[in-house]
């Protein structure tokens, strides 16, 4: 192992990004355009998804020593980040004007945040895990808090803060266990050493560890409790990103873990996941039943969606292919959704997000942003043949081919409590719109971003197909084998 | 014509995309023109399909190919057989009717544009429903009408009854087809694939009795979402507050029809597991005697039709339940005419009386609406199962069947068949006969429909009267008709018992117009003495058995309860008290409880804490 | 008892203070220290494993956990102090106005 | 891994003052006091980094962690916590109580683990402590780090460069540009 096994294509994307986020500290010094340097930015994750597209067509598997691969699956999940990223970029243009935000770290910290999660999801070694974990983790401290005129942002980040460093002790604890049992730190290398040591405690301590870990960052019940809050406090911006990269990110990992370095163990972990999932799903969709204000229960929905796709987690090799295709599917349509927040938002009195009587008559004063919205809530609630209904299909059908079929059931009997919900924010919509309201926010980059999500959203209903291809049997090259 | 059987459903789109886009601006009757003219076509399509469909086992006509990845294969193809092609047919040429009738009913709605925009998007996914060759295309349709029906339920949504009953219906809607979703489900695990044909082939080597049972069940829970069977019925009553031309065609006339037409579609499986088929059956039968009690009750004229229809789904569901599926889709198309024309009726009354539904506040309009009135008895002909009307033949058919197959389920259906006379002859001498109480100003303006409403109602009307004979016990041109798909074993001939019963059902036809002719025209006062005399029994009619209740009690509130108790669970308050009554318990810790403040973050850092144990608990002690 | 399992022990003994230092004080600086405790524990860890079995990568992630350490550290005290700018208060308890 | 008897004690000690250390953290009633704790922790540590042949970490550790780390959360103290000087009530009823049950059963679980240990499995590696004494551990370290573990040292730059333009924003005082 040496430098010469260093093929630098490998993390093409990710260094895009930390070249595009260099560029905006650099452009913010001497530029004060925020709408400029979100141009820059802009241009930065398009560059990136093209990198990506590209490499995707491309044939083999760069590596990184066995530090961090560019195999299928590491490029879907950077897809759905670089995604993610144009998206989150197009609704930020205006809106950090709006509510003030300083451009440059703003879309900095975006950019090397998102260069987290891919690397994250290209991560072959315990090392780059971890490490692009906790970049992308104090990446979105920061953005949770930046908004520092206001102090619920503040405690939006402290509380992420406290309770994120606080469960990635617990990951590093498990990382260490890991590495006592099998003498590595590679993923490749664990993988190789686990059919010797089998049911070692010290490497099922760890395992339990490690999952603990990353059910943390995808918001999983009972480690979900900061997501309301955070989700709420920040910037509906960052929410939007943080909600869809987070969660991405992290199930890149958990799905790495579990299903690449730990299938012998499959019997040991499919419970527990199981479990989670259950937990997840139903906690979050009856919580989010309760919410007065639409950000907040988009918050408790993401807790939801977590659990649907954990059901996917749980179905193992069969369910890999699902957990992608909604990770894309949830990317499009919940930063869909925070977008029509966001042109609803107004700078000071929505700070923490918008009131469900907010939504009240968007129908009649801006029908395509409210058909829109329609569209998201009818995704996420899991309505064919939108990208939600997909997703939920591919996961829910894996864990009933993997023989779960109770937590089939359940995920779709939560889907139906979920209804409920996204529909009350539809029915608002349509009711009459009260006379004083202000006018939403119009801004042409708000408007593409919205728009590519919902065609986005529709697209990969009715013709799912590509991305299907794409996420088919990513596994078999999970370690670029 | 099969070659162009993707116009049917080429046609409908067009028009849901050029209404929607340019709706707004092309005017009303240009509107109407392409709406119109988009479902006419389709339904001409749809009788060269049924020509040629005769005789023929099915083909199918892939389009395109919808979802290729790894194994996971679904087409976009029709399916177009005797069965696809009867049920196009009647959606189509049923739909096209209230389409034309809607322009006159819809005339004076400002979201007139919007409204034949919905209308065409339905039929669309309805057809995809019914041409549909895998249960994935099936479901897409299936839910696409039920959205279309929460559009078009709510479509008056400034009125919150209108805005709830979409609501409503979509969330029932969503119950059942969660039964249906998990059937996929279960069917793509156990073949690998969604095609009817390949699952039907390979089904008697697959599946064993739980599995074809587990199956079927949970195909006939969506089928009791979108059909209003038992439990699931409580939407349809509610979403009556559509307009009246939505209710005579998604809530009558097609959608409701696609539960029975799905099972008819998986006669196959049905017929590998007996307890469905029981199940089916009973259920059906009991939906159908349940809602005509409460038909019987209901003031609201548009209502009584409702529960008519839940009640005659009923009837279709006894059928397939008995392995009459030619029967049953018999039924459903007699039914789809007679039903479509009654509320079409219904709707011609609302018109005159400026949306005047409730029955004891009409009366007399005999003399006022007399088109209205010959159709409507028409109608209400057919339905009772009046001799020489269609719903005669279709009904008869069906309680046939049921007597061969067990006494007890034809005296059900007997039951409700009396019932069911006395009800809409109720509806119908109390509308239309007697002194009219109506407010006066209403009274004079009533006026009889413009032309373009008159003419839908009078063909669907003919069709009431002559579309029994199609089907004639020794004719038996649908039963033939379908023969290829459905196999319909031939009842052994019976001779003076079906004759018999033939008899038996028209004279109780008869003796409930008899009765409801007693009771509401002879003697007036006797209907009101006895709603006093059962007073318990007329309440728990009229509250409909108390199941909205029920429902409401037991699922809706508790669940929003719980919602709300999680949203609260990590109220400062709530945290510390529950902490320190653990901690009190346990006795870890006796001092200064009630001083304490609570740490929200550490409260989170406790529930993190409490995960990690028991999930390190859980691996190291596996 | 080995010396492995006894620096085993000790580590998770001082993780565990870690942990419980997170749950019983209030200070939000203090529970941040608790939390550097908690990753010295790993890192005791981490080097006790790295001789046990003699190679390099422990160490190699003793060094890396210290960056994650500083920037951590940073970015935590930046974010209290720029609460502190609101509130004069380092008590967690006091920054609770999201909730339910 | 055998230990002189010199070791061993040493070993102990160090372990005692690394655990007096970390309680007087949680314990104390003033943060400072609580810094100074974890001051105590971290050089406890580091001696026994260096007697488990990891000189350069324990080196490290005393510069980043004691040095830098402990002066950065004492100068934060000062900053913000100066005029406020103890916390009320530091063993707060009935979560602390909860938590440090849970805590415990946390311990036996890793303790449980421990002892059920039957020596770690994976395949030793070629780095003795001969080895290290030989090449010296810098030169080893620093080898390793910039060969092999290129990556993540990279990516440690990166996490150092968003910790500092993070804190950067955060802490300083915002001008609100509406009023400019």
């Amino acid at each position: 192992m040496n430098i010469a096994d260093v093929q630098i294509v490998s993390i093409l994307p990710q260094t895009l990004l930390l070249a595009a986020a260099l560029v905006v500290f650099l452009a913010d010094l001497v530029w004060k355009d925020r709408k400029g340097i979100g141009l820059l930015a802009l241009a930065g994750v398009l560059a990136t998804f093209v990198a990506t597209v590209v490499m995707l067509a491309g044939p083999g598997v760069p590596t990184f020593q066995h530090m961090a691969a560019a195999d299928r699956f590491a490029l879907v999940i950077s897809l759905v980040m670089s995604a993610a990223a144009v998206l989150a970029v197009l609704v930020s243009l205006d809106y950090i004007v709006r509510v003030d935000l300083p451009a440059g770290e703003y879309y900095g910290l975006l950019l090397l945040a998102a260069s987290g999660m891919m690397f994250l999801g290209a991560a072959t070694h315990l090392m780059t895990l971890f490490l692009s974990l906790e970049i992308l983790s104090i990446a979105l401290y920061a953005l949770a808090g930046i908004r520092t005129t206001d102090i619920r942002a503040g405690e939006a980040a402290l509380k992420y803060f406290l309770l994120g460093a606080f469960a990635s002790a617990f990951l590093l604890y498990g990382m260490a266990l890991l590495y006592g049992a099998t003498g590595t730190t590679s993923l490749a290398g664990i993988a190789a050493a686990v059919p010797s040591v089998q049911t070692d405690p010290m490497l099922i301590a760890g395992l339990a560890l490690l999952l603990i870990g990353f059910a943390f960052k995808v918001a999983a019940v009972p480690f979900h409790m900061w997501t309301p809050d955070v989700y709420q406090g920040a910037p509906s911006s960052v929410t939007a990103f943080m909600s869809v990269g987070a969660k991405a990110a992290g199930f890149a990992a958990l799905v790495r873990v579990l299903v690449a370095v730990f299938p012998t163990l499959y019997a040991w972990w499919v419970w527990p996941v199981g479990v989670l999932a259950v937990l997840t799903m139903t906690w979050g969709n009856l919580a989010a039943l309760a919410q007065g204000n639409v950000k907040r229960m988009l918050a408790y929905s993401s807790i939801a969606h977590a659990g649907y796709i954990l059901v996917g987690v749980a179905a193992g090799e069969a369910g890999v292919s699902g957990v992608l295709f909604y990770l894309m599917a949830y990317a499009l349509m919940n930063i869909g959704a925070f977008a029509v927040l966001i042109a609803l938002e107004r700078a000071e009195e929505d700070a923490a997000g918008v009131e469900l009587e907010r939504m009240r008559g968007l129908f009649h004063r801006r029908p395509w942003l409210a058909a829109a919205m329609t569209v998201f809530m009818f995704s996420l609630a899991g309505m064919p043949p939108l990208a939600g209904f997909f997703g939920k299909l591919y996961v829910f059908s894996a864990a009933v081919r993997s023989g779960l079929l109770v937590l089939a059931i359940i995920g779709v009997i939560n889907s139906v409590i979920s209804a409920y919900y996204y529909l009350r924010v539809v029915a608002r919509m349509a009711l009459a719109a009260p006379a004083e309201e202000a006018e939403p926010a119009r801004c042409p980059a708000l408007t593409i971003g919205t728009g590519i999500a919902a065609v986005g959203t529709v697209l990969l209903g009715i013709y799912p197909t590509w991305l299907l291809n794409l996420v088919q049997g990513t596994l078999a090259v999970l370690f670029g084998g | 014509m099969l070659a162009y059987a993707w116009l049917m459903l080429l046609f409908p789109l067009l028009g849901v995309l050029i209404n929607a886009f340019f709706g707004r601006r092309i005017g009303k009757r240009a509107v109407s023109w392409v709406a119109c003219s988009a479902i006419g076509l389709s339904f001409l399509v749809a009788l060269g399909v049924l020509m040629g469909t005769a005789g023929s086992t099915g083909v199918e006509q892939p389009l395109f190919t919808w979802i290729s990845a790894g194994s996971f294969h679904v087409e976009f193809s029709l399916l177009l057989d005797p069965l696809s092609a009867l049920m196009a047919a009647v959606v189509t040429g049923v739909s096209f009717l209230i389409h034309i009738y809607s322009i006159g009913y819809m005339a004076e709605d400002p979201r007139y544009a919007r409204y034949f925009t919905y209308l065409n998007l339905f039929v669309f996914a309805m057809l995809i429903l019914v041409l549909a060759n895998n249960y994935l295309m099936m479901y897409v349709g299936w839910e696409g009408v039920g959205l279309c029906s929460y559009l078009l339920i709510g479509f008056w949504f400034e009125r919150k009854a209108a805005a709830d009953a979409g609501k409503k219906a979509f969330i029932v809607n969503r119950v059942g087809d969660m039964g249906f979703a998990l059937g996929i489900m279960l069917i793509f695990a156990m073949f690998g694939t969604l095609q009817f044909s390949e699952v039907f082939r390979r089904a008697p080597g697959i599946l064993g009795p739980a599995a074809v049972t587990a199956i079927t069940l949970l195909l006939f829970v969506g089928a009791t979402g979108k059909s209003a069977q038992i439990p699931l019925y409580i939407w349809l009553p509610d979403a009556m507050e559509g307009p009246t031309p939505v209710s005579a065609l998604i809530h009558a006339a097609t959608m409701v029809t696609a539960g029975v037409y799905m099972v008819a579609r998986n006669h196959v499986l049905f017929d590998m597991a007996p307890t469905t088929a029981a199940v089916v059956a009973s259920i059906g039968a009991a939906t159908a005697f349940f809602a005509a009690t409460m038909a019987l009750v209901e003031k609201d004229l548009k209502r009584i039709l409702a529960y008519s229809t839940i009640s005659q789904l009923g009837y279709m569901f006894l059928a397939v339940g008995v392995g009459a599926y030619a029967a049953g889709m018999f039924h459903l198309t007699t039914h789809a005419f007679f039903k479509a024309l009654l509320f079409l009726a219904a709707g011609s009354v609302m018109h005159a009386m400026a949306g005047e539904i409730n029955i004891q506040k009409l009366g007399g309009l005999r003399e006022k609406l007399p088109r209205t009135y010959a159709v409507f008895a028409v109608g209400a002909a057919a339905l009772a199962g009046v001799p020489l009307f269609s719903g005669f033949f279709s009904k008869d058919e069906i309680l046939w069947r049921a007597f061969l197959h067990s006494p007890v389920l034809w005296l059900v259906g007997l039951g409700t068949a009396f019932l069911t006379a006395v009800y809409i002859f109720r509806a119908l001498f109390v509308t239309f006969w007697g002194e009219t109480r109506a407010e006066k100003k209403l009274w004079e303006h009533a006026h009889e429909a413009p032309a373009v409403m008159s003419i839908p109602m009078l063909i669907l009307a003919v069709l009431a009267v002559i579309g029994g004979y199609i089907g004639l016990p020794r004719l038996s041109l649908v039963e033939g008709y379908l023969e290829p798909v459905l196999h319909a074993e031939h009842a052994a001939e019976a001779g003076a018992t079906e004759w018999v019963l033939l008899a038996v059902s028209a004279l109780i036809a008869l003796g409930g117009i008899a009765l409801a002719y007693y009771l509401y025209v002879v003697r007036p006062a006797v209907p009101a003495n006895l709603s006093k005399q059962f007073a318990p029994l007329y309440t728990l009619l009229s509250r409909k058995y108390y199941v909205d209740e029920f429902y409401m009690a037991v699922v809706v509130e508790p669940l929003r309860q719980v919602g709300r108790f999680i949203a609260e669970l990590f109220d400062p308050r709530v945290v510390d008290g529950a902490v320190n009554g653990l901690a009190r318990l346990a006795g870890v810790c006796g001092e200064g409880l009630g001083t304490l403040q609570n740490g929200r973050v550490r409260s989170y850092a406790l529930s993190i804490l409490v995960g990690v144990v028991i999930i390190l608990g859980y691996f190291l002690l596996r | 008892m080995d010396a492995i399992r006894y620096l085993l022990i000790l580590s998770a003994v001082l993780f565990s203070i870690g942990a419980a230092g997170v749950l019983i004080r209030r200070n939000a600086l203090v529970i941040f220290m608790c939390i550097e405790i908690m990753l010295n524990a790993v890192n005791l860890t981490f080097i006790a494993l790295s001789r046990q079995l003699q190679s390099l990568d422990g160490q190699i992630f003793v060094f890396m956990v210290m960056a994650v350490a500083a920037a951590e550290v940073a970015i935590g005290l930046g974010i209290i102090v720029s609460i502190f700018r609101h509130k004069p208060t380092t008590d967690v308890d006091d920054v609770s106005l999201l909730k339910g | 891994m055998t230990a002189t008897p010199l070791e061993t004690v040493l070993f102990i000690a160090f372990g005692a003052v690394a655990i007096a250390g970390a309680l007087s953290v949680i314990l104390a009633r003033h943060a400072v006091y609580s810094a100074l704790g974890m001051l105590v922790n971290f050089v406890a540590l580091a001696a026994m980094y260096i007697m488990l042949s990891a000189e350069f970490l324990g080196i490290a550790q005393l510069i980043v962690y004691a040095g830098a780390i402990v002066v950065l959360f004492l100068f934060a103290l000062m900053l913000i916590g100066g005029r406020r000087p103890a916390e009320q009530g530091r063993l707060t009823g009935g979560l602390a109580a909860a938590g440090s049950a849970l805590v415990v059963v946390f311990l036996a679980e890793i303790a449980y683990l421990v002892m059920r240990l039957t020596g770690t499995a994976g395949a030793k590696g070629t780095v003795t402590p001969d080895v290290i004494a030989q090449l010296g551990h810098i030169q080893l370290l620093g080898a390793t780090l910039l060969l092999e573990y290129i990556l993540p040292f990279e990516l440690a730059s990166v996490l150092l460069l968003v910790g500092i333009v993070g804190a950067v924003m955060l802490a300083r005082a915002r001008r609100q540009s509406r009023q400019e």
